[in-house]
């Protein structure tokens, strides 16, 4: 790609922009957009997952549906041969093009996915209780503990569900469903304001 | 056999109803029949009924593992309807409802067949095209379907909503012909009619083998009250179609499904038709107790339970609840599974089969009650001639072998 | 009579709250803690309703949910009105506001009691026999009377304002029912540190220990162990304690569906709070203390306002501080109904005397009866009672020894209220939804839980154990037992004793001996369903012999108590017609809902827009700002057309075809699906799921790919890019992309997992916004950096890499309109500010924003299909002029196989064809059948029909596209659209209607 | 809502998974060779039993891995879940 540009980026749009800054606060669930993020989508054998881990300079987890964090970027497993790098502020680009060096000839497949998804965070303590109106997961510390990542389902919309900590969650969703998942987190929290 | 009548009904209650006789008799098994029909259900004795009755066929058998009407017939919403696209379907369907309209007086047993209609709501230009090519080719065909505007269906039936909500409605096909029967009276009414004639129906008979002779062709069946010497099999046990088979050696194409429905508590009357979407995936209509009869699509994966999960019912509700608001307060008295055999083009198979002297009713996937009379008729015919009716000549086995498919879920997407 | 049966002191009612509330327009007084039922009957309304069939006054039976008569309608105003709710149930709170169902013009004086009068004509089934003739008039005269004449509540006619909520939860143990072996069960689980949900469907927790005034409990009143117990485990933090909790279903895989409502007991709810909640819980193990339920007698006329149950009249009294009347006769078949005559006569009602079908009756209670004075009369049967609307007198007579009708003379006894009791009977309901086969237990005369198929235990009176010690120890074992297998820690020993006075095991099933003819008798089974024992023994007499079909026939069990009170009655009832033991019947199966159970909390929050996601592009909103008018398509909204100053649809769309054709449009194609396909064997991997070769693709180039199913049948297609050696760009329908990635993964996942390619949606990563029309190169040209868009650097069907407007971009050369065209994606969060500097330049060139319509109108002028319209899936690529498309030379492809069977090449194939009116004006109906002869008898053969139809602005006359059979060969041939007013006369054409030799692509 | 033992995610709930039909039923090498018969057998026909089945699953909310199990079609419980590839465990030495 030549990326010699005389523009500077066009300015970026969230389909949470709007319903974020209308957001009531609700301490027990408290409901944030988080800022943009570069995601890349990593498909590979056991050698390019080892690989790309010292690219991205967090090791991608092996253990299934946990992640791995390191200076703010996390590395989360979503299958066997299946993770998604998550480097929050970060320009997809260099990174994209520093695991692709990275590799060689290792067979592998790398997809930048930062827009497809927005992020959400929930905290609070009720957090796991209004995630709960949607998610049919046991999203107690002892059954999802804090290092866990998956995907999973919110009411009609799939997501990737992170715990970040005991009482928050980031929330991973198609742009086109999270206005949806936003507004269902509203009318679950509702009973908390 | 008695006469069911108003003037018999009045006559009798003057001696407390003493006098009425079972409406069928309890008979032990022959030794032999010339035809064995396996399953009790409206299919299976409406082919009973009518092999005695058109085809001078009497000494049959009608073979159940539980009780008469227990499975399917007994669990289905009961929603009767004819207007399927392909010439093929619409042939078949229609002949059924021909039948449906005088049901209740060849029996002498009110079936209560309601032409109340049935509205197929259409939510986007898919619905609308392909709503529109259904009105088109069963006019042709001589079915009855119209298309109404979104106000229309509204006239036609005012308790639906049809602007606010997630998916507004279009506009629907609306087969006025179309309506609901008394599921039950189907089976008894059958029953009786095909008893009256000569029919032995034999309750709590299960089905464990089909014998076969030296060349192959059925001798008989096997059952847990011994062995029935049988010159031809008609099988229409639905759900438990490819399970029979396979006593015969024969792979059928088929998956056998949950199938949920549900009712309301009673209410006065408050919902005058039949509505059906497919888009969102729910079918409504009142049945004449008062509770609404509510059904939707199978569960996602085969199984013989008769039960489905829990999600399956929030969603037909999710969809009830958006067509009709002001029912979200209404409450869900009872909720049951059925099983259904799947086709792979979700059309029936009603057909001679590889074995001589085994035919085969079965495939009917959600939509089998209303094909009832029909399908017992022609199935009645096929074994009576050992050559289909030609009504049910396009609905072989081997169509899936040559490719030529009636394929009404793909053509339509619409549930039956 | 206001408030003049409530006893001065006792009950768990709150006497400092007293509360006003009404029943059809009069007002009447209660307290808080009264349900509808009490605090009608401590006001001395017994007349609460009619029955569905013969309009027979009712009266309150029980005081729990397996009320069976005293349904009412509760209205909070507007689409806050709930039908047939249980009075027995429902709290009281202050301007609660309820009427009576199912009787005009009043309750107390009913027209539908004609009905009565005609009941000799309405035995079961009567429906079956008659309204036949003449033909027709079942659907025209009959069934609406019918209809008119059954229903129960109404249903209300407004949309409900409520807010219904959902929620999953998880549990080590799940106890159902908080009587003492819920109780006992709850203690033990929560004492080895398991998670424990305890619910219970009632306003307080306790179940039976509510009404209890006699017991202790571990030295205790039973009342203060009850509410020490409950303040321990509301201590625990390992303990949830549910109220006004049903658990209502029991499904696979231990989920147990729990209705909770939340606010219905609120005289003024929050807004924020939501009516009701779903909980699906997964329970490691359940533990089931659903109790008893006490059974009704079945004597002639037993449905009098002022019949109940004995027990029920002992809560009353015990929990709510209410006589149920001055003067009782007890009905009874064990010593539950000395028990409830003894309290009740402490109470300070009157026992004027307790008929005990048993003979002989021995124990404690008959004989703490004799000793405090009252009239105990073994072996004698209450035989009928009198009274209008509400019971007046019992008649009594002697049983002589087994003969059926050996009675003695009836003796009337003048009394307000008969209570009775059969026994009772394990509350099954849920283990037998739980799949758990039931036993029959002779001694008891009742089904009991056999083997479980759940990880679950039945405990106390549910699984027949009654006596309250050994209920406790028996709750408190299995407490310890599912605590255990749920991996919970130890439970400390605990010596749950109590005293309590045993009321035993006995019991009858059945119809009670009575000498009227039994022909005309109506002594009740099923009191909603008004189904009397005569009517199941004329089922059994018409060949009904499964309980299956008795039900059926008579409708016995199906009203909305499912039969809690009446099933195990008609079951004796049967039994006894048919000389057949019970086991040998059989037994209905139990389904779930427990009790009926809210639609709106399986809908919870799914309405309106959170019905489905409402999928938008990034570039929606532009769209919608502009007056857009948008469709459904799939979950996505997409732009349809955007009108200018009051054009309609048609207007708009020829303005925006004319602007594509002669200058530039613009249009979101965000929502087309697009997969990454990724790997060494990326190549291979489309080469087997495409009908097309790709190996030979060079990067930078694209190309149109078509999919099959395994049936041969188009399922798919898209433009397709190929990025690098390794790297695909693919483009799907909007509507197929979930579809698309599904099928891909399976084959790749499960018939080539040696293969090296990965598959990555990618659908919402691009924003794609299409510039099309003989401008769109000058429109983009300046925005457009480190891509060289000239005809000759990029040719048609070519991708590039660079950046637009300063994001960067896949420019996609590629046209669905047949004009020069560009597809712009980039990441989607520019989508929009590319899309107005895009538009911002293209202003200059008369850019004009299309939507979908026009988009149909312009690729059908061109005869381009779109699979799902021109294509039905019975649709080969040959019949819809995809056959270039078909590699010959492969081996194999995903479908390639089926196309090779008989049916696939017949003569009569249906063939994408053009279709041309005779009449320029006449735009075909899409979906309208094409024939030869419309002439016709019906069914007139049908050649094939109209796909696609539209006014072309810019040929000035209407198109269309259709599949014929054999369409290709009758090109130029003249055919019939047959309408219902008209025969519209057409051509068969080529189906590329505009600039056929495609030199406007490549300009 | 049944409860689904995924091989790489252990038990989830069934709305994360997609029902796949029968399992072992490989798609011919060289559908070519193959009659009309032998085609619609593989297209088609299928066991159906009532009992023990083979079936596929995907955990298309989850892991997004295609899986094997075998399901007990009367009761629906789960006998066994097993990786793509590896063999149909012996079924009658597995109790449910």
């Amino acid at each position: 790609m030549l990326d010699i540009s005389r523009r500077p980026l066009p300015p970026a749009a969230s389909p949470l922009d709007a319903l974020a800054g209308a957001a009531k606060a609700v301490p027990a669930a408290s409901l944030r957009a988080l800022p943009a993020s570069a995601r890349l989508a990593f498909r590979g054998g056991e050698r390019a997952a080892g690989l790309a881990g010292i690219a991205f300079g967090v090791e991608l987890p092996r253990e299934a549906c946990r992640f791995n964090t390191a200076s703010g970027k996390l590395a989360l497993w979503l299958g066997p041969d299946e993770w998604v790098l998550l480097a929050p502020g970060l320009d997809p680009a260099p990174l994209f093009e520093g695991i692709e060096a990275s590799l060689g000839s290792e067979p592998h497949a790398l997809v930048d996915i930062s827009s497809r998804s927005v992020g959400i965070e929930l905290s609070g303590a009720r957090a796991a209780f209004v995630l709960n109106q949607g998610c049919p997961l046991d999203l107690s510390t002892a059954a999802f503990p804090v290092g866990m990542c998956t995907r999973t389902i919110f009411a009609k919309s799939e997501i990737v569900l992170i715990r970040t900590a005991p009482d928050a969650f980031q929330i991973d969703v198609w742009r086109s469903f999270a206005a949806y998942v936003w507004g269902l987190l509203e009318e679950a929290r509702r009973e908390f304001e | 056999m008695q006469k069911f009548s108003g003037l018999e009904l009045f006559r009798r209650a003057l001696g407390g109803h003493q006098s009425w006789q079972p409406q069928w008799r309890n008979p032990e098994p022959k030794a032999e029949y010339d035809v064995v029909i396996v399953g009790a259900g409206g299919h299976g004795l409406a082919t009973a009924y009518y092999l005695a009755k058109e085809h001078g066929i009497t000494n049959v058998a009608v073979l159940e593992r539980g009780w008469l009407g227990g499975g399917n017939t007994g669990r289905n919403t009961t929603i009767v309807r004819s207007n399927y696209l392909f010439d093929e379907s619409a042939a078949l369907y229609e002949h059924a409802v021909k039948l449906w309209e005088g049901l209740s007086t060849d029996l002498n047993y009110n079936v209560m067949y309601s032409a109340r209609g049935v509205l197929m709501l259409a939510h986007n230009h898919h619905d609308v095209i392909s709503f529109k090519r259904h009105v088109h080719a069963n006019r042709l065909n001589g079915v009855d379907n119209e298309w109404l505007s979104a106000q229309e269906c509204k006239a036609f039936c005012p308790p639906l909503n049809i602007s606010s909500m997630r998916y507004p409605i279009l506009g629907g096909a609306l087969q006025r012909r179309g309506g609901t029967a008394r599921h039950d009276a189907v089976a008894w009414g059958f029953a009786r009619g095909a008893d009256s004639r000569g029919v032995d129906i034999i309750q709590n008979c299960e089905v464990k083998g089909i014998r076969r002779d030296a060349t192959g062709a059925v001798e008989g069946v096997e059952t847990s009250r011994g062995f029935i010497k049988a010159k031809k099999i008609g099988v229409s046990a639905a759900g438990h179609t490819s399970v029979v088979m396979a006593m015969a050696g024969l792979r059928m194409p088929l998956e056998s499904y949950p199938l949920q429905a549900l009712v309301s508590e009673p209410v006065k009357p408050a919902f005058p038709t039949v509505v059906m979407s497919n888009t969102i995936h729910a079918y409504i209509s009142q049945s004449d107790k008062g509770e609404m009869v509510i059904g939707a699509g199978t569960d996602a994966y085969t199984s013989y339970s008769q039960r489905g999960a829990l999600h399956i019912t929030t969603h037909t509700l999710d969809a009830i609840c958006e067509l009709v608001p002001q029912f979200r307060r209404l409450r869900m008295l009872r909720n049951w599974g059925g099983i259904v055999d799947v086709t792979p083009d979700r059309s029936p198979i009603i057909a001679k089969t590889p074995v001589k002297g085994l035919y085969v009713n079965c495939g009917w996937g959600t939509g089998g009650f209303k094909a009832t009379p029909g399908s017992g008729n022609v199935f009645a015919h096929t074994i009576a001639k050992d050559e289909p009716h030609k009504i049910n000549a396009p609905f072989t086995l081997e169509r899936f072998r040559d490719g030529f498919l009636i394929d009404e879920a793909a053509a339509a997407a619409v549930a039956h | 009579m206001s408030g003049s049966f409530r006893t001065p002191v006792g009950g768990r009612i709150d006497r400092l709250n007293p509360v006003s509330f009404s029943f059809d327009g009069h007002f009447y007084r209660g307290f808080k803690g009264d349900t509808l039922a009490s605090a009608l009957l401590a006001n001395g309304v017994h007349l609460i309703g009619r029955s569905f069939k013969y309009h027979r006054p009712r009266g309150v039976i029980s005081a729990g949910s397996d009320e069976p008569n005293a349904l009412v309608d509760v209205s909070r105003g507007g689409g806050r009105t709930t039908p047939n709710l249980r009075a027995t149930q429902v709290e009281l709170y202050e301007g609660l506001a309820a009427e009576s169902q199912n009787r005009w013009p009043s309750l107390s004086f009913d027209a539908g009691a004609m009905n009565d009068l005609a009941a000799p004509f309405l035995p079961a089934g009567f429906y079956y026999k008659t309204f036949m003739w003449p033909a027709g008039a079942w659907k025209r005269f009959y069934e609406p009377k019918i209809r008119a004449m059954a229903g129960l509540g109404r249903a209300p006619v407004e949309a409900d304002p409520d807010r219904y909520t959902q929620h999953y939860a998880h549990s080590d143990v799940l106890v159902v029912g908080s009587g003492p072996a819920g109780l006992a069960a709850a203690l033990a689980a929560a004492a080895s540190g398991a998670k424990v949900i305890l619910v219970d469907e009632q306003a307080e927790l306790g179940g039976s220990l509510l009404a209890e005034t006699e017991a202790t409990i571990e030295g205790k009143p039973a009342k203060d162990w009850l509410a020490d117990t409950v303040a321990a485990l509301a201590a625990r933090d390992n303990v949830t304690l549910m109220t006004r909790t049903t658990a209502f279903g029991y499904f696979p895989h231990n989920m147990i569906a729990l209705a909770e409502r939340v606010t219905e007991h609120l005289p003024n709810p929050a807004a924020t709070l939501p009516r009701e909640r779903l909980w699906q819980v997964r329970a490691k193990e359940v533990v089931l203390a659903t109790g008893a339920l006490e059974r009704p007698l079945v004597f002639p006329d037993n449905d009098r306002p002022g019949v109940m149950l004995a027990d029920a009249g002992r809560t009353y009294l015990n929990r709510y501080g209410v006589q149920p009347g001055r003067r009782a006769v007890v009905f009874t078949a064990c010593d539950a109904g000395y028990r409830a005559a003894l309290d009740l006569a402490a109470g300070g009602v009157t026992i004027a005397a307790i008929a005990d079908l048993r003979a002989a009756p021995k124990g404690e209670l008959p004989a703490r009866a004799l000793a405090a004075g009252i009239d105990v009369r073994p072996g004698t049967a209450v035989v009928g009672t009198k009274g209008r609307l509400r019971v007046s007198a019992a008649e009594l007579a002697k049983l002589r020894g087994e003969a059926a009708h050996g009675l003695g003379p009836v003796e009337r006894i003048a009394c307000d209220v008969v209570l009775m009791s059969g026994g009772f009977t394990p509350s099954v309901h849920l283990f037998s939804q739980s799949r758990g086969k039931l036993a029959y237990d002779p001694a008891l005369q009742c089904y009991v839980p056999g083997a479980s198929v759940e990880r679950e235990r039945s405990t106390g009176a549910c699984r027949g154990i009654y006596g309250l010690t050994a209920v406790l120890e028996d709750g408190y074992a299995k407490g310890e037992a599912a605590a255990h297998a749920a991996g919970g820690g130890p439970v400390p020993a605990r010596e749950l004793t109590a005293e309590a006075t045993d009321t035993g095991t006995d019991g009858f099933i059945g119809a009670t001996p009575h000498p009227r003819n039994p022909a005309f008798a109506k002594a009740f089974v099923d009191w909603q369903n008004d189904v009397t024992s005569k009517d199941i023994k004329l089922a059994t007499r018409e060949g009904f012999r499964s309980i299956e079909h008795v039900k059926r026939y008579t409708t016995t069990g199906m009203a909305t108590d499912q039969g809690k009170t009446s099933n195990m009655n008609a079951l004796g009832i049967v039994s006894e017609a048919l000389k057949t033991p019970v086991p040998q019947i059989g037994l209905t199966t139990f389904r779930p809902p427990f009790t009926p159970t809210t639609f709106g909390i399986f809908a919870g929050a799914a309405r309106g827009d959170l019905f489905d996601p409402v999928r938008t592009t990034p570039i929606h909103g532009w769209a919608a700002e502009r007056g857009a008018a948008f469709e459904d398509v799939a979950m996505w909204k997409r732009a349809h057309y955007f009108p200018k100053g009051g054009e309609d649809m048609h207007a708009a769309v020829a303005r925006e075809c004319r602007a594509v054709r002669t200058n530039v449009g613009i249009f979101d194609a965000s929502t087309l699906g697009k997969i990454e396909i990724v790997g060494p064997d990326a190549a291979e991997f489309m080469n087997r799921i495409y009908t097309n070769a790709w190996s030979k693709l060079e990067p930078g180039r694209l190309r149109y790919g078509v999919m099959l199913r395994e049936d041969g049948f188009v399922t798919d297609d898209g433009v397709i890019g190929r990025m690098a050696p390794d790297r695909f760009h693919v483009t799907t329908t909007t509507g197929g992309a979930p579809r698309v990635l599904a099928m891909m993964e399976d084959y790749l996942q499960t018939e080539w997992p040696d293969l090296k390619v990965w598959l990555t949606s990618t659908t919402e990563q691009w924003a794609v916004i299409a510039v099309q029309g003989p401008k769109a190169r000058e429109v983009l040209a300046p925005l457009v950096e480190g891509i060289d868009i000239s005809k000759e650097a990029m040719p048609h069907m070519s991708v590039r890499e660079g950046r637009i407007c300063g994001a960067p971009t896949r420019l996609f050369r590629v046209s669905f309109t047949g004009e020069l065209g560009f597809e712009v994606n980039v990441p989607a969060e520019y989508g929009r500010a590319v899309w107005e500097q895009i538009y911002a330049e293209g202003e200059r060139h008369g850019i004009c924003p299309y939507g979908t319509e026009t988009m149909h109108v312009l690729r059908a002028e061109k005869g381009y299909i779109i699979v799902g319209q021109e294509t039905d899936g019975t649709a080969t690529p040959d019949d819809v002029g995809l056959g270039w498309a078909v590699g010959k030379a492969k081996k194999d492809f995903v479908g390639k196989r089926s196309l090779a069977r008989a049916a696939m090449s017949a003569p009569d194939r249906k063939q994408l064809v053009g279709v041309l009116t005779t009449d320029p004006n006449v735009v075909l109906e899409e979906g309208a059948q094409i024939v030869a002869d419309p002439e016709a008898p019906v069914p007139v053969p049908m050649l094939g029909h109209v796909t696609s139809s539209y006014h072309s602005a810019v040929l000035g006359r209407s198109i269309a596209l259709a599949v014929v059979k054999g369409g290709r060969a009758r090109i130029g041939s003249k055919l019939v659209v047959p309408m219902p007013d008209r025969a519209i006369e057409i051509e068969i054409t080529d189906p590329i209607f505009y600039d056929p030799k495609g030199e406007r692509l490549d300009a | 809502m049944l409860i689904i033992n995924c091989p790489w995610c252990g038990d989830r709930p069934e709305i994360e998974f997609r029902y796949g039909g029968e399992a072992h039923i490989a798609r011919p090498a060289d559908p070519a060779t193959l009659s009309d018969e032998e085609w619609a057998e593989f297209l088609y026909n299928r066991t159906n039993p009532k009992g023990r089945h083979a079936e596929r699953w995907r955990h298309i909310h989850g892991c997004g891995r295609f899986f094997n199990a075998v399901r007990d079609t009367v009761s629906d419980f789960f006998v066994a879940t097993y990786k793509p590839g590896e063999p149909r465990p012996d079924l009658k030495e597995t109790q449910p």
